[in-house]
C-alpha cells in the first residue's frame, strides 16, 4: 500500500459527501431530516459551525431548499441533502434555481419509491426526476459516485460544476453507497482543485446580472450586500435580470440556460470504461450497481466472455456519445440498474436501435447482483 | 489465510451488529488493508430485522455484499434461519445461543456461544454482545489482528465505557480459547 | 416623483404594473420611507418577495431584491439573513403568499426570530390570479371561487404571529402611511422577526365584486375603520363594531437566530460560548 | 373659471405618464386642488389653493405626483 | 350543420373541462388557483354544489392534492386542476395516489416554465414531468386534448380511465387550449360512457384490498365508511394493504402498478394519424401544436409535398408502435413541441434510428405556426 | 391484551414497531378508549396519519386507515371529512409531522374548524428519523442535528392551534391516562376541529440522549411537572416554574365547514340557504 | 364573402379585448358558423398589453391563431405598430384613434374611428369601448349578422347593462354608416 | 421466596411474546407485584399483592398486560 495509506480512513458515504463539502468551500446547509440521508445533515450540523459556516433545519424541504438558494445569493457555496419524498418537494425551487442560475449543491440518497416506499431500501429511482422533475426546460448535471471516495470527490466535484456552471447541481447516491463504510484517503486541502463563482469586474452602473460575458455562456454573479443592487427573478427575464414576455428575450434566456452546459460537454460529461475495446455485450452501470457489474465483467471475462461496462459518473449530461460508439461493435447492451427502467430509455436512445437493449431492473430493495448481471450476460449471448 | 473474506452479521436492530461491523472494518484499515461495511436494516428503531455486512480484502472490492459469507453471526433466530445457508461451505459460523436454541445449520464449521448471556452476566451489559462477539469472532478467524481490534474498538466506543468494551473483547475470545487451540 | 425617495426606486422600471387605484405603491413608499429613516445602508438592504401582486414590489426597489416562489419568500430570506447576517433583509408578501401557501414558513421564521422585517401587504384576496378568496378574506365575502359567499373563518395574522413567536407585530393600512412609515421603522428597530400587517386594497378584484367602491373610498374606509389599541379603548362600546386595531400590537425582544448562531460558531470554534 | 394650471407656478406637479387616473388624488385632497380630466387622470386645476399637505402625493400609488415644500415626512 | 348544432356552445377549454368533470360524475375538487387553470376551479365552484358536490380551495396545492385523495377514498370522483409550480408541488402526493392506486385526476395548464415563468405564455413544458416528476417508479396515464371539445371528452375519459385503472390520471392542456374558446356539442347524458370503479365483490372478513381479482390487476376498491376498515399506505406493501420490507412483496406490488397498464396498452394508448400511409415526412404533434401541424399537413400536401402527422392523444404511454411504423417508411420524422426538446426523446427511442429525427421546438411564450413547420419539412426533404 | 379494546385493534399486527418503551401505544390506547367511550360506529370511523413512528398507529387500529405523506396527515383528511361528512375523522400526528412539515395543514384545517380530532403524539423530537430537533424540542435540547444545543424556541402547539381557529384544544400526556382518554372523549364530542397535544415520550433518542432516563423515568417526569389549569392556579409561585398545563384549554363552538358547505349546496341548489 | 376569417383585436389590458372576442365568437357560432377565440396577455391584470384573435369559417378550424389577419382592430399606439404589418392586403383595419395618434398603416383599407371617446362622451363609460368597437367591425364587414351580435353581446354583458351596450353597438354601427354606404 | 406466579391465580397476567421489557409496568406498580427478569421482561413475582388497580396495563405500551377485574376504565 502507498504511503497516503497513512491518512485512510474507514468512512461512511453520507460522511465522504459532507467532507467533501466542507473541502469544497461550503458555508452553508439547510435541510430537513430524511432516511437514508440524514448522516449528511448531522455531520454537518457540527461540522459547519467549526469552519464558520452555517447549518439550519428548515421546517420542511421547500424551506430548505429556499434557504439555500437564498444564501446562495449571498455568495455562500450552499447545498441541501434529502431522499425522494423531499426531492419531489424541492422540485419548485430547483426549478428557481434553475432560471435564476443561483449555483448550489442538492443531494438525493435515493431509496425505494414511489411514496413512502422502502424508506430504508436502496434504489436508484430518482434519476429520471433528477432530469426531469422540474416542469419546463433546463439541463441539469448530475453527478453518482459508486464508492465512498467518490462521495467525497464528486461533492468537491459538484460544487465545482455548481460555481463553473452556475447551477444547481446533483450527487446521486443509491442507499447502499450513502450508507456503507469504505476505505477512503482524503486529499490534503489543494489538492483537488476548488473552483469559486466568476464575480463581476464590472462596476454597479455596467453590470447587467444576466449577461454573460465570454465563451462561457455564464453571466458573472455579484453577490448580495456587495453593492450591484440587481434583480433576481424566477420569472423569464432578460440579460438585465427583469421579467420580460419579449419572445426573443424569453428564447434567448431559455436557450442559454441549455447551451451554457451543452457547449461544454466534453468538460461535463464523465465516465469510465472497463474492457470495452472489443466487447460483444456491453454493460451499462451506475453507483452501487456498477460494482456489481464490475464485477460481472470480470467473472464473465474469466468465462471468456467478451463483456464490457460504462459507467456513467455524470448521468446527466449523459454520455451518450460513448454508448453509441460501444454499441455500434456490440451484439447486445444491458442496462443495471435498481429501478423498473429509466436511465434504459437514455441508452435506447443513444443505441439508435444498433443493438438491442435489455434490461437487468430490480426494484425491491435487494442490491443487484453480479450473479444476476451474469446470468443476463449469458442469456443474451 | 484468505486474502477476501465476506463476512456477514445478522440479528434485530438494538444488538448493534452495524457498530459491530463498522469496528471490525476499521480494524481492518487499521491493520492496513482494504474493507468496506455495509448493512440493511427495517425502518424500525428498535427489534426489527437488521444485518451488516464487510467485506476485507488486500486489493480493491469491487462488490461491497455479502454473495456467500466467510463468517457468519448470527443473534436472532430469523436470521439464523435466513442466513445459515447462504455460506460457503468452509465458513465459520457462530451462532449467539442465548436467542438461537435450535437452529441446525447445514453448512459450515459452527460454533454455539452463549454470547448474549456473557455479555450480561460476565461484563454486567447486554449491550456489549456485540463487542463479545467480535472478541468470539476474531479470536476464531484471526481476520484481523486483536492489536487492531483493540484500537477499533476503542475509538469507537463512549468515552468511559473503555475498560468494560476490553473486557467484553476479552470475555468474548475466553469464550472460544478452548476452540481455537483445539481448531 | 419626489425625489426625496427616488434613489430607492428603480426608476426607470416605472410606471409599475399595479392597476389603477391599487394601494401596493402606496405601501411601498413607506417601506422605503421607514428605511430612509432608519438610515440603512442601501448596499446592504435585501428586499425578499413572493408571487402576487404585491410580490412583485421588489423589481422596482433600488437594493438587492429577490423576487422567489410562490409563499416561499421567508424561507429564501431566512436562508440570505443566516448566510449574511449583516444584511438588513426586508419580505415583501400577500395575505396569500404569506398566509396561504406560505403560512408553514411565516410560523416557522416567526418561531426562530430570525431578523427579517416583514411586511405583508394584505387586500384580502389573491390579487394575481384575479380574485379568489384567501385565508384573510373576511367570511361571507364574495369571491371568484366564493360565488356564493366565502364560508371560511379568516386569520388574524399579526396574533399568529405573535403566537408563533414574533418580536415585534404591528398594523398598519394604506391611508394612514405616517402610521405605517413609523410602525415599519420601528419594526426595523426590532433585532429579530418584525412582522407588520399593512391593509392594502384591491380595488379590481376584491373592491369591485364586494361593492367597496372605487380606489378612494377603500382607503377612505381604512381611515374610517382603523383606530389605535388606545383610541379603541377610549371608544363607547357600541361605536367598537367592526374597528380594526392598529399600531404596535406586541412588542418583546427575545433571542435572535443568527446572533444565537454565532454563539454556536464560537462554541464549536472552542470557545466556550 | 380657473386659470390654466400651466400657467401658475404649482407646488403640485402631476407626471401624466405615470398617472393611471385612479382618482385618489383628488378625492382625497382637501382643498380641491386636483380634479380628473376626460381619462380621470388627475390635473392641477386650482393650484392657488394647494397647501402642500402632500396628501395627494403620500397616496398616489403610482409616484406621479410631487409635491414641492410641505413638510418633511 | 348536424341537427346537435342546436346544441352548439361556445366553451372555454377550462371551462369545457370543468363540465367533463361533471359529466363523469365527479363531486369533489381541490385546489389551489394559479394562472393559466384557474378557470377550472371557479367554475367548479359554482357548478359542484349545484349538484351535490363540493369543492374546497386548500392552502396551497399539496394540500390540494392530499385532499383529492383523502376524498377518492371514501368513495368520491375527484380532482384537481394546476399548472406548472401546482404540479411541481404536487408531486409527492400524486407517488401517494400512484401506489396507493386511488383513482383521481389532475389537470396540467401548461404555461412557460422553469419556476414562475412566463404565468400567462403558452408552452408544453411539463409533459416529460408528467412521466417522471416523482421519485420512484412507476407508469401514467396522461391525456393531451387539441380542441376545447377534447377538454371535455378526455376529462370524462380521464375519470374513466382513473376509474377503470384505479389510477391518477393527468390531463393536460397547453395554455393555448385551456384559454381558447371554441364551438362544442357537449354529448347529452348517457351519450358517452362513465366508468366507476369496481367495487369488492367479498365481505369484510375476505376483503384484501390490493388483491388483483382478476385478469386486470386492478384490485376492487371500498370506499372508506363501508365496512371493510382496510388500511392504505404510502409504504410498500402487499396484498392485504399492509407495509412489508419482503423483497418479493414490494416486488410484486411494484411490477403489478406497471402491468395493470402495460397489459393493456390497446386499451389505453390513443393516437390519430393524418395522411400517415404514404407519408415520406412524419410530423409528432400534440395539443395546440397539432393544429398547426395539421395544417401545414395540407398545405404540404396541397404543394405536392408526402407528409403525414401522428399526434399522440395518450402523451403517457406513448404510441411508440405507430410511430415506429411510420418511421420504418419515412425519410424523416419532425417532432414539433413548445419547449426545448422532451417527447421527442420518446419519440427517438420509438424510431431506433430508422429515420432522423428533426425537432421544431420553441419555448417563448409563441405558438408554433404552420409556417415554421412547413418550413421545416421543407429543409429536410 | 385486555378484551375490552382487542375490538379496536387489528391484534394480528401486534406486537408493533415501536421502541420498547415508547409512549405511543399507549397514547393509542387512550384513543380506542375515547372512541369506545363515545360509542363512534367502528365502521364509520377512519384514521389519518401521516409520517413519523407515531404515524404508524393507524396501522394497529381496527378502522379504516389512512397513512398518509409527511405532515400532510390533515390535508388528506380535510378531503375525506369533507366528501362524506358522515365519518368520524381522527388525525394521528407528530410533533414534526404536525408543527414542522405539516405547519401549513395545521393552521389551515383549524381556521376552517372542519370536524377532525387531532391527536398531536408529542415526544420533542424527530423519532423515525432517529433524533433530530423539532419545533417543540425545548431550547437546549441535544439532538442529532443540535450537537451544541437546539438554539430554536419552541411553538406551543395548543396556542397555535387556537390562535389559528380550532374550537376545541386540550393537552394530556401518556402518564394520566384517564385524564387523556377524557380529553379525547370531550374533542370527539366538540362538532369541529378539536386540537389534543398528547405529550409522549421517546425514551431511545429524545431521552437518552438528554439524560431523561428510562421509560419509566420520563412517565414520572410528566406525571410531576404536568398540572391542571385549577391545580396550577393553586401552587405557590415559586412552585410553578416548569410546570405544564394538562387539562382542557379551550373551547368555543364555531361553524363547522362541512355544516357550513352543507348550507352552500343547499343555496347552490336553489334553496335560499 | 370570405368563407374563413381571421380576426384580431390589439391593445391594453382593461379595455375589453377579450370579452369582443369571445362575443364576435358567440355571434357567429348564433349564427351556425364555427369559431375559435383566443388570445394572449401579459401578467399584469390592468394596462399590459393584450391580444385577442377569432377565426370564424364555415367548416372545421385548424389553427387557432391568426397568421395574417383579415380584420383587425387597434386600440392602442403598441398594438398598432405590432400588428399593422400582418394584415393581408385587403384586411379592414380599424383604428381607435382616441388611442392611436400618428400609427401609419401601409396595407389594408384602414378605418379611424374615435372609439373610445365616442364611448365615454355618447354612451357615458368607456368601458363599453370594445362593443362600440364590435358595432363598427361588424358594421364594416358584416362578418356576422347583426342579430347574432345583438344576442351574443346581451347574453354576455352584466343585468342591467343591457340598453348602455345595445346603444354602444349602435353608436359603434352609426360611427362607420356613411363610410360602409360609401364603399 | 415467592411462589411461583404460574401455581396462583393471578389477576394480572403477562404475555410474554409482546413484552418488550421497557420496564414501565414494575416500575409504576405501586405493590410490586411485578419485576423485571435476566431479559428485563415483565414477570408477575407477587399475584398475591395485585390489587387489580390497572395501572401496569394502561401504562404498557404494548398491550402486553391484562388484569382481570378492577376499575373499569
Ligand atoms: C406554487 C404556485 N401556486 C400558485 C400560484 C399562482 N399565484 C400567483 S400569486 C397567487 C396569489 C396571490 O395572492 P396574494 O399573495 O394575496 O398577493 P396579491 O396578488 O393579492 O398581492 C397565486 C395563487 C403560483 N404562482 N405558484
Ligand atoms: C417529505 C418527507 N420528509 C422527511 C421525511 C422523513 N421523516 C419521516 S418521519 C420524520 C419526522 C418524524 O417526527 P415526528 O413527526 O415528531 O414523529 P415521531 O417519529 O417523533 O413520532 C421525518 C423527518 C419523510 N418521510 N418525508
Ligand atoms: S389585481 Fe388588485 S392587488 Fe393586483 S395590482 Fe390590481 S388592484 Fe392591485
Ligand atoms: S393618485 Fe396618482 S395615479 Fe391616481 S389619479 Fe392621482 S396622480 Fe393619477
Ligand atoms: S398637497 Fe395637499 S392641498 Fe396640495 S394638491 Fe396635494 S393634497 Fe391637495
Ligand atoms: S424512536 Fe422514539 S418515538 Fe420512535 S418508536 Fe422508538 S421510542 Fe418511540
Ligand atoms: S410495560 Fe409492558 S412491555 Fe414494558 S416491561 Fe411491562 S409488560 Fe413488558
Ligand atoms: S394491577 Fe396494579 S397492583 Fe396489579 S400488577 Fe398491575 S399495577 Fe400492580
Ligand atoms: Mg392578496
Ligand atoms: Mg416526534
Amino acid at each position: 500500500m502507498s504511503v497516503t495509506s497513512l491518512k485512510a480512513k474507514l468512512m461512511q458515504g453520507n460522511q465522504a459527501c459532507a467532507e467533501g463539502a466542507i473541502y469544497a468551500g461550503a458555508s452553508f446547509y439547510a435541510g430537513y431530516p430524511i432516511t437514508p440521508s440524514t448522516e449528511i445533515a448531522e455531520i454537518l450540523s457540527e461540522r459547519l459551525p467549526q469552519v464558520g459556516g452555517r447549518f439550519i433545519q428548515m421546517e420542511d424541504e421547500i424551506a430548505s431548499m429556499a434557504a439555500v438558494i437564498g444564501a446562495s445569493v449571498t455568495g455562500a457555496k450552499a447545498m441541501t441533502a434529502t431522499s425522494g419524498p423531499g426531492f419531489s418537494l424541492k422540485q419548485e425551487n430547483i426549478g428557481h434555481a434553475m432560471i435564476t442560475e443561483v449555483p448550489c449543491v442538492i443531494a438525493n440518497v435515493m431509496r425505494l419509491g414511489p411514496s413512502t416506499g422502502g424508506p430504508t431500501s436502496p434504489a436508484q429511482g430518482d434519476v429520471m426526476q433528477a432530469r426531469w422533475g422540474t416542469h419546463g426546460d433546463h439541463p441539469v448535471i448530475t453527478l453518482c459516485p459508486n464508492s465512498v471516495q467518490e462521495c467525497f470527490e464528486l461533492t468537491v466535484k459538484a460544487f465545482n460544476m455548481a460555481e463553473r456552471f452556475r447551477t444547481p447541481v446533483f450527487i446521486m447516491f443509491d442507499e447502499i453507497i450513502g450508507h456503507m463504510r469504505e476505505r477512503v484517503v482524503l486529499p490534503e486541502p489543494g489538492q483537488i482543485p476548488v473552483v469559486n463563482r466568476k464575480k463581476p469586474e464590472v462596476g454597479p452602473e455596467s453590470y447587467k446580472a444576466y449577461e454573460p460575458v465570454d465563451e462561457t455562456l455564464v453571466p458573472p454573479m455579484a453577490s448580495f450586500g456587495d453593492g450591484y443592487r440587481y434583480h433576481v427573478t424566477g420569472l423569464t427575464h432578460d440579460e438585465t435580470g427583469f421579467a420580460t414576455t419579449k419572445p426573443e428575450k424569453m428564447a434567448a434566456h431559455l436557450q442559454r440556460l441549455h447551451d451554457k452546459i451543452n457547449n461544454f460537454l466534453p468538460e461535463v460529461v464523465d465516465y469510465e470504461e472497463q474492457s470495452i475495446e472489443d466487447a460483444e455485450v456491453v454493460l451499462l452501470a451506475y453507483g452501487s450497481v456498477a460494482r456489481a457489474a464490475s464485477r460481472a465483467v470480470k467473472d464473465a471475462r474469466a468465462a471468456g466472455l467478451k463483456v464490457g461496462l460504462i459507467r456513467p459518473i455524470t448521468l446527466w449530461p449523459f454520455p451518450g456519445e460513448a454508448v453509441k460508439k460501444a454499441a455500434a461493435k456490440a451484439k447486445a447492451v444491458i442496462v443495471a440498474e435498481m429501478n423498473l427502467g429509466q436511465i434504459i430509455n437514455e441508452v435506447r436512445v443513444a443505441v439508435e436501435g444498433q443493438a438491442p437493449v435489455y434490461g437487468v431492473l430490480r426494484a425491491d430493495g435487494e442490491p443487484i447482483s453480479p450473479t444476476e448481471i451474469l446470468a443476463k450476460i449469458k442469456e443474451v449471448l | 489465510m484468505r486474502d477476501h473474506w465476506e463476512i456477514r452479521f445478522g440479528g434485530t436492530g438494538g444488538q448493534g451488529l452495524i457498530t459491530a461491523g463498522v469496528i471490525l472494518a476499521e480494524a481492518a484499515i487499521i491493520d492496513g488493508k482494504n474493507a468496506v461495511q455495509s448493512q440493511s436494516y427495517g425502518p424500525e428503531s428498535r427489534g426489527g430485522s437488521s444485518k451488516a455486512e464487510v467485506m476485507i480484502a488486500n486489493d480493491s472490492i469491487d462488490y461491497m455484499k455479502v454473495l456467500a459469507a466467510d463468517v457468519l453471526l448470527v443473534m436472532s433466530p430469523e436470521a439464523a434461519k435466513k442466513y445459515c445457508p447462504e455460506v460457503k461451505d468452509d465458513a465459520v459460523v457462530i451462532i449467539d445461543s442465548t436467542y438461537v436454541k435450535d437452529e441446525q445449520p447445514v453448512k459450515g464449521n459452527v460454533y454455539r456461544v452463549n454470547i448474549s448471556l456473557l455479555a450480561k452476566q460476565e461484563v454486567g451489559r447486554e449491550v456489549v454482545a456485540n463487542i463479545v462477539a467480535l472478541g468470539v469472532l476474531v479470536g476464531l478467524t484471526k481476520v484481523v489482528s486483536w492489536d487492531a481490534l483493540v484500537q477499533a474498538v476503542l475509538a469507537r466506543v463512549p468515552k468511559g465505557t473503555e475498560e468494560m468494551n476490553k473486557k467484553a473483547l476479552q470475555v468474548g475470545l475466553d469464550a472460544v480459547k478452548g476452540l481455537i487451540d483445539a481448531a | 416623483m419626489n425625489p426625496e425617495i427616488a434613489q430607492y426606486y428603480r426608476v426607470n422600471k416605472l410606471p409599475h404594473i399595479w392597476c389603477p387605484g391599487c394601494s401596493n405603491g402606496i405601501v411601498v413608499r413607506s417601506i422605503v420611507e421607514a428605511i430612509d429613516k432608519a438610515g440603512l445602508d442601501q448596499d446592504k438592504t435585501v428586499i425578499v418577495s413572493g408571487i402576487g401582486c404585491s410580490s412583485r414590489a421588489p423589481g422596482y426597489m433600488n437594493f438587492d431584491t429577490l423576487h422567489t416562489t410562490h409563499g416561499r419568500a421567508l424561507a429564501f430570506a431566512t436562508g440570505v439573513k443566516l448566510a449574511k447576517p449583516e444584511l438588513n433583509v426586508f419580505v415583501i408578501t400577500g395575505d396569500g403568499d404569506c398566509t396561504a401557501i406560505g403560512g408553514n414558513h411565516f410560523i416557522h421564521a416567526a418561531r426562530r426570530n430570525i431578523d427579517l422585517n416583514v411586511i405583508l401587504f394584505n387586500n384580502n384576496i389573491y390579487g394575481m390570479t384575479g380574485g379568489q378568496y384567501s385565508p384573510t378574506s373576511p367570511t361571507g365575502t364574495k369571491a371568484t371561487t366564493a360565488v356564493y359567499g366565502n364560508i371560511e373563518r379568516s386569520f388574524d395574522s399579526c396574533k399568529l404571529a405573535q403566537t408563533a413567536g414574533a418580536s415585534y407585530v404591528a398594523r398598519g393600512n394604506a391611508f394612514n402611511t405616517r402610521q405605517l412609515t413609523d410602525i415599519i421603522l420601528k419594526g426595523i428597530e426590532n433585532p429579530g422577526f418584525s412582522f407588520i400587517e399593512a391593509l392594502s386594497s384591491c380595488p379590481v378584484y376584491y373592491g369591485r365584486r364586494n361593492k367597496k367602491g372605487g380606489p378612494a373610498d377603500m382607503l377612505k374606509w381604512q381611515r374610517d375603520v382603523c383606530v389605535t389599541q388606545a383610541a379603541y379603548d377610549r371608544l363607547p362600546e357600541e361605536k367598537r363594531a367592526g374597528k380594526i386595531i392598529t399600531g404596535v400590537l406586541h412588542h418583546e425582544p427575545q433571542p435572535e437566530y443568527t446572533a444565537e448562531y454565532a454563539k454556536i460558531i464560537e462554541k464549536a470554534q472552542g470557545g466556550n460560548g | 373659471m380657473a386659470i390654466p394650471a400651466e400657467q401658475l407656478k404649482s407646488p403640485v406637479t402631476v407626471n401624466l405618464a405615470w398617472c393611471k387616473g385612479c382618482g385618489i388624488c383628488y378625492s382625497l385632497c382637501p382643498t380641491k386642488v386636483l380634479i380628473g380630466n376626460e381619462l380621470s387622470k388627475a390635473v392641477v386645476a386650482h393650484p392657488e389653493l394647494c397647501t402642500s399637505c402632500r396628501v395627494c402625493e403620500a397616496h398616489c400609488p403610482d409616484y406621479a405626483i410631487t409635491v414641492e415644500g410641505g413638510p418633511k415626512r
